[in-house]
């Protein structure tokens, strides 16, 4: 119990401590004693501001998450980038399509939603108002359904282990 | 006098904040807060005059960091003089507003203790740049309380004071760089040591700075052609505030005197007396666009503000001419002036107050409550104002008309201050008459809400009228006193010893 | 001493009536009196010992190194003077105890009285020219205040402001006139001045200081051309006329030349100055007065003649002439002021001064005709009143009067004066007392009360009694006065009803029939002249006065004309010429020699950038929040070039204030209206962009002068070499704004606070008036989106809170040896919370604010007043810091500075007001938007959705 | 320094140069503004992140210290920018895209949320949308 | 170097100026911003220019740039940003209890109410 | 050789600016030129640590952050403009 009102967040104080470290930019002893007393305050201090705690899953699904967005994110760029210089403009097929979602979760789909938009190609520009489908920009989508179905299997599925 | 030097700026500072932190909910703690912090500087501030009258002038290194590389705050004896006077006016000033206006917006009393601190360090600063942090914290204070209250009109005027201002304050920042530029310093004594050093190649820049700067210091002092700020400004603002006021122009002038007397002196070599060909003119102007704007009145607010227009004109013409005699005669104009002016904003809203609907119009409206008090109230300051007999206002006119006898300008500047005072009277005289005599011819009695006897206003006002009365009867030791002023502005070598220890030899120094 | 109570006493007396007139009239009047007596006494009790010659003197020392010093003397002429004042200021109070009515405040008339009768004495008895300028301009200001006294008449009120301002002038005059005078002496005690006659009217200054002395006397004693002044005072009661401008104030100036006398006449200037003026007044204003039907315009025009008279007597210049000046003064007194108050009584018995309206009053009110006949049968100079005595005088000075060469002009015109002087006397006679009894009066008539007529019966008496024994009653007050006026060179002289037949009375003679046959005549003369346009006086001073004030109006509304554009361009351009002219003062304007840095690519393309920025910030300035994203631009690129420039602390904080100020423009821009409109003339657009393009000129231009020179010895260099081994800390610049200038800082931080309280303040009354009707009836202009707090920004803000935080600790932290500090890290905090009011909404983000925003600004400023004060415990002075290098196990060593806790303070007060200013602010988009507060932080949260399902499941 | 870490250096300075490029000239080329919302993407990810990862190395292999701060970069970018794109989408959207003939239906009772606030007083479809140029 | 800087701050400057010359409460606003660009940079410039000697002591190193023109340039820019807030609020303050958004209170072409004023 | 990668990746840099200038003054939604904004901060961060490289300096290190924090923050507020007005409710 006291454990729980002083780390109300551990996962956030644990990011916390991890920036700091990053932000001192050294790994000594002093800065992780530091870090951690932060780690420890900051949480508490807005925890007003985190009305709920997130549930969020184990680390080795984060982790593949991870790897799988950043290898899709340096693809992806590749292609897009070839779009841009090498394709008339004219002949891009941009059109909007809509990913009905599964998740409930507003961290998890806010996620999903900026997954999407950081692998080039695809931009998230809008929720349904009550936040059960996005509504996904492509550049060049010839095949819409696939898009969908590669977000959906790729990333959604992986996000509702990790966060539900 | 040891820390007692930089009490004056802390006192108010920390009483503000006090203010703001513990009781701002509550008025009367409020008001006890700053009714009682004034009344210990008014004693802070008295003993220091006490002390800088019997001493050379004292430095108070702040960090204790050597001068001129940290910052310095001076005591002498301008400076004692014009914070006291600062503390008077502001006693009078926060007795007034104490009655009702301190309600009429939010945070009066803090703004009014900040303000306090802003004209206290910006008399009180040994350092160029300094002086314009105090500038700023004076003029952010005043544009608060110059907006207290609210209303179009007070809106509209705000505006133009505020942007003014802040081109000013750029201007500010230009000169003060230039002067940095060529000199690398900012404190004013070394300044005074270091201008004259500086090469023939830099020369044009110095003195482009720091005419700049005096440019700065002239529209704070209201000067012709950068005066067009005060007649809207004062006119609109609450009258406590206007009041207040008063003191602002005079940190223009003072600011005038202290960095063209000390860097820009006779010591100066080819930069000695670098701003008196520019602001004598400008002030014989002023005095003259000032009384014209008396003449032409058509709202006792605005006569008021253009005849401190006016008296700032006068005021500089004799600090511009730069004598013993005519800074000590000026002096006492300053001294006079802040508190005539205050005293005719006070009596002026006291009078625009019971006139309900008609306000400060100088038209016809039927009588009103305690005229015949107001009435003569507003006669004596008014013949103070417009340097009749037997108030200060005369013998700061016949001191200032003495001091000028021998000036190249003398004539012209006799004549313009004989023939304002002529229009000062005329235009005084047609707007008591409008005020208090017409009223007469007119039917029935103004009642205005809430009209009875203000106590606190009242003692207000006459104190500033009693400060005339003291300033009249004690022309004799008060002029003592600032003609040892002006020989401490004219003998820079105990300031600069004061601050930098003894006088750097001719080396450019560090 | 007594001398100065002389002096004094009128003036503390003048407290008296004010408090007494709430026991009765009757005590007032009687108090008002006893001064006055008291004060008489005291000087009558002197007057033996002055007329023997002896002068009192006594002085106080006041303001001596300007020469102003409160000193008195009493001669002859400063005891005539004074006797007169008292005397008649006596009966004065007297009469008009019963000339008052009872609607009339008594208290204020006789307050103001007894102040104008403490300048007079003040004037009479100064031995202090400054001293006595003082006592002069106050006799103008009380006369004022006395004229106007019945308030409610325009013609007192134009009449009163008239005097002031025809004397007040006048006295503006005389101050250079005597201040030029004590400078030839190198003094301004008259007793020394009057010792320096040679000295005086040597010196090249000599005919200014007459001129200007002589404007104040002439003004003040109604001398041509300066006399319209005086008629139209006859506005106020007449105790008033009758003192003031028959006795006291208007021969002040009259005292005054005779005081100057020895050391002023005798020249050339003074002759042809003042006998001219003299002479003129005398003549114009007994002819004037024949036709006036206004018994007080006839006498007041009579008495302008009369000081006319004096006037030219005292500028003949000998002492024979003054002698017979100074008894004329004594006369006139006597006789005029008895007829004044003669002409109240008329008016208060008949209800009107219309000579045309009155007539064979002598029947109805004996004792005030008989008086009345008497003194103004004096005043026609008639044999054997004391008025004939002193015009025989004058008309014997003048027969020996040579002007501009001529020996008989001088001698004409006195007679003719004496002419005109015997035809408006016979009119008041005649006219008034004799002839028709009239029954139209308003009142009927009956001799007033005797304490009505008794002053003027007294001055009768005397009339009469100088007339017949004037060297027995009058003889040495006018020789102790002449001897006085003419500096000890009294003449031979006998004052006597009959000096056998002399050419004055043949002039005298000639006067009498004259004067009879234009009275008999006086019909058809009246018609003649009514024809002719004489100058109106006062409408030419109203006239000019109203041209004055309307050209004043015209000058000031046109330099004043309330445009804050022309203020700003008129400043901008004078501190460009400013500038230029400082600049090439000079006349080295060598260029510098410092070695410049090369442009490398990165730094060319950041300018091209600016440089576009700048030209499409102003080029599309109309669409307002295109401007406001191109201005941000702007200040990225200058924090770019602070960096590039060696200057990371101020890149930081450049960019941060930028965001800050970004969202506080675009608050603002919410409320006010999106676009510019295009108002602006192509002629201003010229000037201004002239002006400007001169600004950018002279800018630049210094900027590069400065840029291209060697920096000189800089105190920075101190900076450098101790702020680590002094100032404990590796960053120079937050070292400088925590130490070594932390002064500046802790006013900076003043600044920010003031400027949130300043807006608080300001938005406070937002709910009062015409702000709050256009809030109530504000239109939203343009398109909302339904998404009031899109879910991704509430969730993604979530998570940057606490990392902004983090990062706020940090910068705060390594401020002192790396960029950073308070300043930046209170902006990073304060943004990140304003992120969760832009993201979470107001309602939500305000409910959980623990922190009070005035508190923290009023905690800042406070924490580092404390850190800056502790050093005085210490006995250092404020702001006085220090630190140790702590060691600690595992964590290591780190440093702890004092100054730590200032800049503590500066990072609590830049979160309090920057966050207390934004939160305020947006009170008004509320207000205006007329939306809820939403207190969800979320439009829609579909977790909440969830959760209910599951737990109606659960429940099921 | 060995000079195959110069090497690799010198390359993901280039990439990264060539993708900060790409990205705003992607902003030039394309038309309309939700196309070229995808430009800048690449200048976020490829582009700073081999500027970055370029950093880390130089510092580490060129100047011996181990440096990680650069990662803090990328966390933030990566955090922010799907916010920024969805923000500025919504702007556009709101202004310049017909909801009904444009944009997909949502497939759900509620519309998109720019356009569709949750709840009774929902979207209007009788309204006839008009575009804003303000 | 040097040019750049200087036609920079130049250029700033005459922007400024020209939009505080403007008629409306905003552009004046902005011209205040502007100018306050300019003179932040020329204050900052009387320290001279340098590149990469940033006033953060190192051990070895011993040119700095001049830190002082910096730290001075640091109090301007807090000083004029509260500033600049104080007057953001006024001009709507101002324009909510007038009207109108003119500098003067009133618009352009209407009739001078500086004869009242005083 | 890193010194001429640097260069290309300044010149990179500026012709992205400049290209970023040019939609922002072009538009021609509002959204265009928040986007473009956005976009140079992005490319100023980049700069700053070229900049740092090239000076093998991280002084720069904290205005790249702080960058990409503010750049952010006023994207963010501009956008929350557009589509509210009111940008904090
Ligand atoms: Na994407
Ligand atoms: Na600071």
């Amino acid at each position: 119990m006291m454990l729980k009102r002083c780390l109300p967040h551990p996962l956030l104080s644990l990011a916390l401590l991890v920036v700091w470290v990053l932000l001192v930019n050294e790994i000594s002893a002093g800065a992780v004693v530091f870090g951690a007393i932060l780690a420890i305050a900051i949480p508490l201090i807005s925890s007003n501001f985190w009305p709920a705690r997130p549930k969020v899953g184990n680390a080795y699904a984060i982790c593949e998450y991870g790897l799988i967005v950043l290898w899709d994110i340096l693809v992806a760029n590749v292609v897009v980038a070839g779009l841009i210089l090498f394709r008339k403009t004219e002949s891009l097929e941009s059109k909007s399509v809509v990913v009905p979602l599964d998740l409930t979760s507003p961290e998890a789909i806010t996620t999903l939603a900026g997954t999407i938009t950081m692998t080039p190609g695809t931009v998230t520009i809008d929720l349904s108002a009550d936040a059960k489908s996005l509504l996904v920009h492509c550049l060049h989508a010839p095949d819409p359904q696939g898009v969908v179905d590669d977000i959906k299997t790729r990333y959604e599925g992986r996000l509702k282990e990790i966060f539900e | 006098m040891g820390h007692w030097i930089v009490v004056p700026i802390l006192l108010p500072a920390v009483m503000a904040a006090l203010i703001v932190l513990a009781v701002r909910h509550d008025i009367v703690l409020q008001r006890i807060f700053s009714i009682t912090a004034t009344v210990a500087l008014v004693a802070v501030t008295l003993s220091l005059v006490i002390f800088a009258n019997n001493n050379n002038p004292e430095m108070y290194a702040l960090g204790d960091w050597p001068a001129p590389f940290g910052i310095v705050i001076v005591l002498d004896r301008l400076s004692a003089m014009m914070i006291f006077l600062t503390s008077i006016l502001g006693l009078g000033v926060i007795l007034f507003a104490s009655s009702e206006w301190d309600k009429r917006g939010q945070h009066f009393h803090a703004l009014f203790q900040f303000q306090l601190m802003g004209v206290n360090g910006a008399f009180l600063t040994g350092d160029v740049f300094n002086l314009f942090v105090f500038f700023e914290v004076l003029l952010i204070a005043s544009y608060g309380l110059m907006l207290h209250g609210a209303g179009a009109e007070r809106l509209k005027a705000g505006m133009q004071y505020i942007v003014i201002n802040l081109t000013g304050s750029s201007l500010f920042l230009v000169g003060v760089g230039m002067i940095y530029a060529v000199t690398g310093t900012l404190n004013m004594a070394d300044l005074a040591v270091q201008v004259p050093l500086v090469a023939a190649g830099d020369a044009a820049l110095l003195r482009a700075g720091a005419l700049i700067l005096l440019l700065v210091f002239c529209v704070k002092a209201a000067l012709v052609p950068v005066h067009f700020w005060l007649p809207g400004t004062y006119a609109n603002a609450p009258a406590p505030v206007a009041a207040l006021f008063a003191i602002m122009t005079k940190v223009g002038a003072y600011s005038i005197l202290r960095v063209y007397s000390l860097g820009f002196g006779e010591n100066a070599g080819d930069m000695a007396w670098l701003a008196q060909p520019y602001i004598l003119p400008a002030a014989i102007v002023t005095l003259a666009i000032g009384m014209i704007g008396v003449l032409a009145a058509k709202r006792l607010n605005g006569l008021i503000a253009f005849s401190v227009i006016g008296s700032m004109g006068t005021l500089l013409i004799s600090i511009a001419l730069f004598t013993p005699e005519s800074i000590s005669a000026g002096l006492y104009y300053l001294l006079h002036s802040t508190f005539a002016g205050a005293a005719l904003f006070l009596i002026g809203d006291l009078v625009a107050s019971r006139r309900g609907q008609y306000g400060d119009h100088l038209n016809t409206a039927p009588v009103f409550h305690q005229s015949g008090l107001l009435a003569v109230l507003f006669f004596i300051a008014a013949i103070a104002m417009a340097g009749m007999p037997p108030l200060s206002g005369f013998i700061g006119k016949l001191l200032i008309l003495d001091a000028a006898r021998d000036s190249a300008f003398g004539v012209w500047i006799w004549a313009v201050i004989l023939v304002t005072s002529l229009m000062g009277i005329v235009g005084f005289g047609r707007a008591g008459s409008v005020l208090f005599w017409k009223s007469a011819s007119a039917e029935g009695v103004i009642e205005v809400e809430g009209a009875n006897w203000p106590v606190l206003p009242i003692i207000a006002a006459c104190g500033m009228l009693g400060a005339l009365v003291v300033l009249t009867v004690f022309a004799a030791p008060i002029t003592d006193y600032l003609q040892g002023t002006a020989a401490q502005l004219f003998d820079t070598t105990d300031y600069i010893r004061a601050v930098l220890g003894e006088i750097p030899a001719t080396q450019p120094g560090q | 001493m007594s001398l100065t109570l002389i002096v004094l006493l009128p003036f503390l007396g003048a407290v008296l009536p004010a408090v007494m007139i709430r026991a009765g009239r009757n005590a007032c009047a009687t108090a008002t009196g006893s001064v006055t007596l008291l004060a008489l006494i005291l000087l009558i009790a002197k007057a033996p010992a002055v007329i023997g010659g002896e002068v009192f003197q006594v002085r106080y020392d006041w303001l001596t190194d300007l020469g102003l010093n409160v000193t008195f003397f009493l001669d002859g002429l400063g005891l005539l003077f004074a006797t007169l004042i008292l005397g008649i200021g006596l009966l004065i109070i007297i009469y008009a105890r019963f000339y008052l009515s009872k609607d009339d405040p008594m208290g204020r008339f006789y307050v103001f009285l007894l102040l104008f009768q403490g300048a007079m004495v003040g004037i009479v008895l100064s031995d202090n020219i400054l001293l006595l300028l003082i006592f002069w301009e106050l006799t103008s200001l009380s006369s004022f205040l006395l004229i106007g006294y019945w308030k409610h008449l325009p013609e007192g009120r134009q009449g009163a402001r008239m005097a002031l301002t025809v004397t007040g002038a006048g006295g503006l005059a005389m101050i250079a006139g005597m201040l030029i005078l004590g400078n030839i002496v190198g003094s301004y005690d008259l007793t020394v001045i009057l010792q320096n006659a040679d000295l005086i009217q040597a010196s090249p200054l000599y005919v200014p200081a007459l001129v200007l002395i002589l404007l104040g006397c002439f003004t003040k004693s109604a001398q041509f051309p300066f006399h319209f002044w005086l008629p139209h005072a006859m506005a106020a009661p007449t105790p008033v006329s009758a003192y003031l401008h028959s006795a006291t104030m208007v021969k002040a100036g009259i005292f005054l030349m005779a005081r100057m006398w020895p050391v002023l006449s005798g020249t050339e200037e003074w002759f042809y100055i003042v006998a001219s003026a003299g002479l003129v007044t005398m003549v114009l204003g007994a002819w004037i007065a024949i036709f006036k039907h206004d018994l007080k315009g006839l006498l007041a025009y009579s008495t302008v003649s009369h000081l006319g008279l004096v006037t030219m007597l005292f500028g003949f210049g000998t002492p024979m002439a003054a002698v017979a000046g100074v008894f004329h003064i004594i006369n006139h007194a006597t006789f005029k002021a008895a007829l004044f108050m003669t002409a109240g009584i008329i008016d208060h018995e008949t209800g009107t001064r219309d000579i045309r309206r009155l007539g064979g009053l002598l029947n109805l009110m004996p004792i005030a005709g008989t008086i009345g006949i008497i003194s103004a049968a004096s005043m026609a100079g008639i044999i054997p009143l004391n008025g004939f005595l002193s015009k025989e005088m004058m008309l014997e000075e003048a027969w020996h009067t040579v002007w501009f060469d001529q020996n008989w002009l001088v001698p004409l015109l006195a007679t003719i004066g004496a002419v005109f002087s015997v035809a408006y006397s016979l009119r008041f006679i005649f006219h008034v007392w004799f002839g028709k009894t009239r029954d139209e009066l308003p009142h009927h008539p009956h001799d007033p009360p005797f304490g009505m007529w008794a002053p003027p019966a007294f001055l009768t008496i005397l009339v009469v009694l100088i007339g017949l024994f004037p060297a027995a009653i009058a003889g040495p007050l006018v020789a102790a006065t002449a001897n006085a006026v003419t500096g000890g060179n009294l003449p031979e002289y006998y004052l006597a009803l009959w000096h056998g037949l002399t050419s004055a009375l043949g002039m005298s003679v000639i006067a009498l029939i004259a004067g009879a046959l234009i009275l008999l005549r006086h019909g058809g003369l009246m018609s003649v002249t009514s024809n002719l346009s004489r100058p109106d006086a006062k409408a030419m001073f109203d006239c000019l006065i109203v041209k004055v004030v309307a050209l004043s109006r015209v000058i000031s509304d046109n330099l004043q004309n309330g445009s804050l554009q022309r203020y700003l361009a008129i400043m901008i351009f004078a501190a460009i010429a400013i500038g230029l002219s400082g600049f090439y003062a000079e006349p080295d304007h060598t260029a510098g020699t410092r070695e410049l840095l090369a442009v490398s690519p990165p730094a060319a393309i950041g300018w091209v950038l600016l440089v576009g920025t700048c030209i499409a910030a102003v080029a599309m300035h109309h669409n307002r929040l295109l401007t406001l994203l191109l201005v941000g631009v702007i200040g990225l690129i200058v924090s770019l070039g602070f960096i590039y420039l060696s200057a990371p602390d101020l890149a930081l904080t450049q960019i941060s204030v930028e965001v800050v100020t970004v969202i506080l423009m675009l608050l603002a821009l919410n409320i006010l209206p999106k676009e510019t409109p295009k108002e602006s003339q192509p002629g201003r657009k010229f000037r201004d962009w002239v002006i400007s393009i001169a600004a950018g000129l002279g800018m630049g231009g210094a900027v590069w002068a400065i840029m291209t020179r060697e920096l000189p010895n800089s105190i920075s260099a101190f900076h450098l070499a101790n702020s680590k081994t002094e100032g404990g800390g590796t960053n120079v610049v937050n070292v400088i704004l925590v130490d070594f200038r932390g002064f500046d800082t802790f006013g900076e931080i003043i600044v920010l606070g003031i400027a949130a309280l300043s807006i608080f303040a300001l938005i406070e009354t937002v709910t009062q008036g015409e702000a709050a009707k256009r809030l109530a009836s504000w239109v939203v202009d343009n398109r909302r989106s339904a998404d009031r707090h899109p879910m991704m920004m509430v969730i993604a803000t979530r998570v940057m809170l606490p990392l902004s935080l983090l990062v706020g600790v940090y910068i705060f932290l390594r401020g002192h040896n790396e960029p950073g500090g308070g300043f930046i890290a209170g902006l990073v905090v304060s943004v990140a919370l304003v992120m969760q009011y832009m993201a979470s909404g107001f309602g939500w983000t305000q409910n959980r604010m623990k922190a009070n925003y005035h508190g923290m600004i009023g905690l800042g400023v406070i924490a580092a007043a404390i850190t800056g004060l502790s050093a005085w415990v210490a006995g250092l002075p404020f702001l006085t810091s220090g630190f140790v290098h702590v060691h600690l196990p595992i964590v290591g060593e780190f440093e702890l500075a004092s100054a730590m806790g200032f800049d503590l303070g500066v990072f609590l007060t830049v979160v309090g007001a920057v966050t207390l200013a934004l939160a305020k602010l947006s009170q008004v988009e509320r207000m205006a938007e007329h939306v809820d507060i939403n207190p969800e932080p979320m439009d829609h949260d579909p977790s909440a959705a969830t959760a209910k399902v599951a737990t109606a499941e659960k429940e099921a | 320094m060995p000079f195959i870490a110069e090497i690799v250096i010198s390359v993901l300075i280039v990439i990264g140069g060539i993708f900060l490029l790409v990205g705003s000239f992607g902003m030039i080329k394309l038309r309309e503004l939700l196309p070229r919302l995808h430009a800048p993407t690449k200048a976020t990810t490829v582009g700073v992140g081999a500027i970055l990862i370029a950093s880390m190395l130089f510092f580490w292999i060129e100047r011996g210290h181990f440096t990680i701060h650069e990662l803090l970069i990328t966390l933030f970018l990566f955090l922010t920018a799907p916010i920024t794109a969805n923000l500025i989408a919504k702007a556009y959207l709101l202004r310049h895209v017909d909801p009904h003939k444009d944009l997909p239906e949502s497939g759900r009772d509620e519309g998109w949320a720019t356009f569709d606030p949750v709840g009774p007083d929902g979207y209007d479809p009788s309204e006839e949308y008009k575009p804003d140029e303000k | 170097m040097e040019f750049l800087v200087a036609s920079s701050i130049g250029l700033l400057t005459m922007c400024g100026t020209y939009m505080l010359l403007r008629g409306r409460t905003f552009p004046v606003v902005i011209g205040l911003a502007m100018l306050s660009y300019a003179v932040n940079v020329f204050l900052f410039a009387m320290g001279r220019l340098t590149i990469d000697m940033p006033p953060i002591l190192r051990d070895g190193v011993t040119e700095y740039t001049d830190p002082l023109p910096q730290a001075l340039v640091l109090t301007a820019i807090v000083i004029s940003f509260g500033m600049t807030a104080l007057i953001v609020v006024l001009s709507i303050r101002a324009y909510l209890e007038i009207g109108n958004d003119h500098v003067d209170g009133r618009p352009e072409g209407a009739p001078s109410e500086a004869g009242d004023k005083n | 050789m890193i010194e001429y990668a640097l260069n290309f990746g300044f010149i990179c840099v500026a012709v992205a600016l400049l290209m970023n200038l040019w939609r922002l003054a072009k538009g021609p939604t509002i959204a265009d030129r928040v986007l473009a904004v956005d976009t140079m901060a992005i490319n100023a961060i980049a700069l700053l640590v070229l900049y740092g490289i090239s000076r093998a300096t991280s002084m720069y290190f904290e205005g790249a952050l702080l960058f990409a924090m503010f750049g952010f923050v006023s994207t963010v507020a501009y956008c929350k403009f557009v589509l509210r007005g009111d940008i904090i409710e």
